[in-house]
């Protein structure tokens, strides 16, 4: 048997699992190694791809690490995987970025922003896992409250939610000398 | 490729000079911000009479084209209307009024910027790399990994898969045992849990021991009514003695640790 | 964009695919390249794969072209699989649901919900730690009661057997209907 090394260890792993690996999990699996030694490997995997231009590029995403086919391929890849691209529509984005930068946050709180009924656009964002239930709001009526999931990361590819796209500031009004971001809403009652 | 088709859906660039839009309106924000938009205005000082007037139209428009207006847009008609109403008094200065002060317009404005912001958000998400459609990983089973035998492990599941799980059944169930899944009966399902739980391992308890807790009367109705289910299913038994007299409840389980496994 | 090689298309193709592809799928799929070039391409990328040390070969199977990775690392793959996390059958999430919102409630009340035998299944939540017996029903035949436990409120994070969403609360998400797109308004320009 060939030596191996840590490098090619982790590469065995990282391409045959089907989501993405933290490195906390690295360190669980390969627990005779290194913590640094891990995250040198991974760092220099990820080097690798690019360097060698390879077709595959290591990025870090929904809080791990995965293996990934370059963007420019997709159009021949497509030809293989038959599969409808995903498409989204406008009133399903809208109410995912309000739940992504707005979680954890309730339906009466996604309609106030969007000004309409949410209620079939949320039950579909559910089913496709995009959205989860965290749980119950403690106000009165208990509402449900929602957030999104790994999925969801993985899909748009974040590395975590702190990698949203930055929302443009509003500009202050006059009127308000509150801090817009958190203002409690004036939700009528349920 | 399919990140121009979906930018193309939202409205905004007025570009198009035919006479019907094919682009579907959000709700009566999305109408709102096309109409300041398309007239050039100042977001932060609206004309709102002109806005009501438009956005009026509109909605006699798609009237006349035998469409229906959802409630939504008609909610946000008499907004306005009240708005620009209210913009018509005199500024009051009453001192107990607590909009004193405050531009009636304001919150609509709030609303408007917020729903601006997070449409422009979800622009900015989905001209990203899509996982299926921009980029492709293995999130696939693995032939190498799946030789391997699987580790009983705790899994990982939604809580709304477990609703929805439980929603497929009942679609499927006999239907005279729908009217008994109430679905409001889960805190009772708690108090079952915490009474049987109480009994254990005790001969038997005063009825009014079980009440012992938070004194609402949310809980005290739960708690009631866990007793009586208890009785139907006959896991607990009541016994009193005399007239008035203490009512002892008593588990009627057989203790059981060794599961019976077919 | 990049200038992309036929050996990196091909890369990207048989690194997404779930199944080996053949050099007459190839063929197909990538039908402005010429057959020869493809093949040549092949043998490339499989030398590549060997000279450059990687984890990944890729190896002829069942007609077709794989990559895989390479045996000598097949004891951490199997760790990787330990630590996987398993997921529910359609058939047990039924049950566990039926347990958690009916409790406490016997083996014979939960076949009468599914319409099938369920043995097989407690013993699994049972193994699981998911649901306990609480005890037998003091009737003939004193058949067993289940509930859930501890290990189920931590799955679910949630705070009490109260916090479970209501199944009215998911039907509501449903009454608008299941429209990800909602009826498009035509505009006339005013």
């Amino acid at each position: 048997m060939k030596e191996m090394t840590l490098k090619q260890i982790i590469e065995s792993i990282l391409f045959v699992s089907d989501s993405p690996l933290s490195l906390d999990r690295l360190y669980i699996l390969l627990e005779e190694f290194e913590h640094e030694d891990i995250k040198g490997a991974v760092a220099a995997l990820a080097d690798e791809c690019n360097v060698s231009r390879r077709a595959i590029e290591l990025i870090q995403v929904a809080g791990g690490y995965q293996f990934r086919s370059r963007s420019e391929f997709a159009d021949y890849i497509r030809r293989l995987k038959k599969l409808k691209p995903v498409r989204f529509s406008p009133s399903a984005l809208e109410t995912l970025a309000i739940i992504a930068y707005r979680q954890p946050v309730t339906r009466s709180e996604i309609e106030y922003f969007r000004g309409v009924d949410s209620g079939g656009i949320l039950k579909s964002l559910l089913d496709k896992k995009l959205i989860r239930i965290i749980g119950k709001k403690d106000i009165p009526g208990k509402p449900l409250i929602y957030g999104t999931t790994r999925e969801f990361m993985e899909t748009f590819s974040l590395k975590d939610l702190a990698s949203l796209p930055t929302l443009r500031e509003i500009e202050e009004l006059a009127v308000s000398g509150d801090d817009m971001d958190q203002v409690p809403l004036p939700l009528p009652e349920m | 490729m399919y990140q121009q088709d979906q930018n193309s859906l939202f409205p905004g660039d007025d570009s198009i000079a035919c006479l019907v839009r094919t682009e579907a309106f959000e709700g009566p924000l999305d109408l709102l911000l096309h109409l300041i938009k398309k007239n050039e205005l100042d977001i932060y000082n609206i004309p709102i009479a002109e806005i009501s007037r438009q956005y009026l139209d509109y909605l006699d428009i798609m009237r006349e084209l035998n469409l229906d207006v959802a409630g939504e847009f008609l909610v946000m008609a008499s907004t306005l209307i009240q708005i620009k109403s209210q913009m018509l008094l005199p500024q009051i200065t009453d001192t107990h009024d607590e909009e004193l002060g405050q531009d009636p317009r304001a919150e609509l404005v709030r609303r408007l910027l917020e729903y601006e912001r997070y449409r422009e958000a979800s622009a900015l998400l989905v001209a990203r790399e899509l996982l299926d459609r921009d980029v492709f990983a293995r999130n696939f089973p693995s032939e190498e990994l799946e030789a391997f035998p699987s580790e009983d492990e705790l899994p990982v599941v939604e809580m709304f898969e477990l609703v929805d799980a439980f929603r497929r059944i009942l679609a499927k169930a006999p239907k005279e045992s729908f009217h008994e899944v109430g679905s409001e009966n889960i805190s009772i399902a708690d108090r079952i849990s915490d009474i049987l739980e109480f009994l254990q391992g005790r001969e038997s308890v005063d009825f009014e021991e079980l009440f012992i807790g938070t004194n609402t009367r949310e809980f005290i109705i739960a708690s009631f009514l866990a007793i009586l289910e208890l009785c139907r299913l006959r896991m607990i038994r009541l016994s009193q003695f005399e007239n008035y007299g203490m009512i002892l409840v008593q588990s009627a389980i057989i203790a059981e640790t060794d599961p019976e496994h077919p």
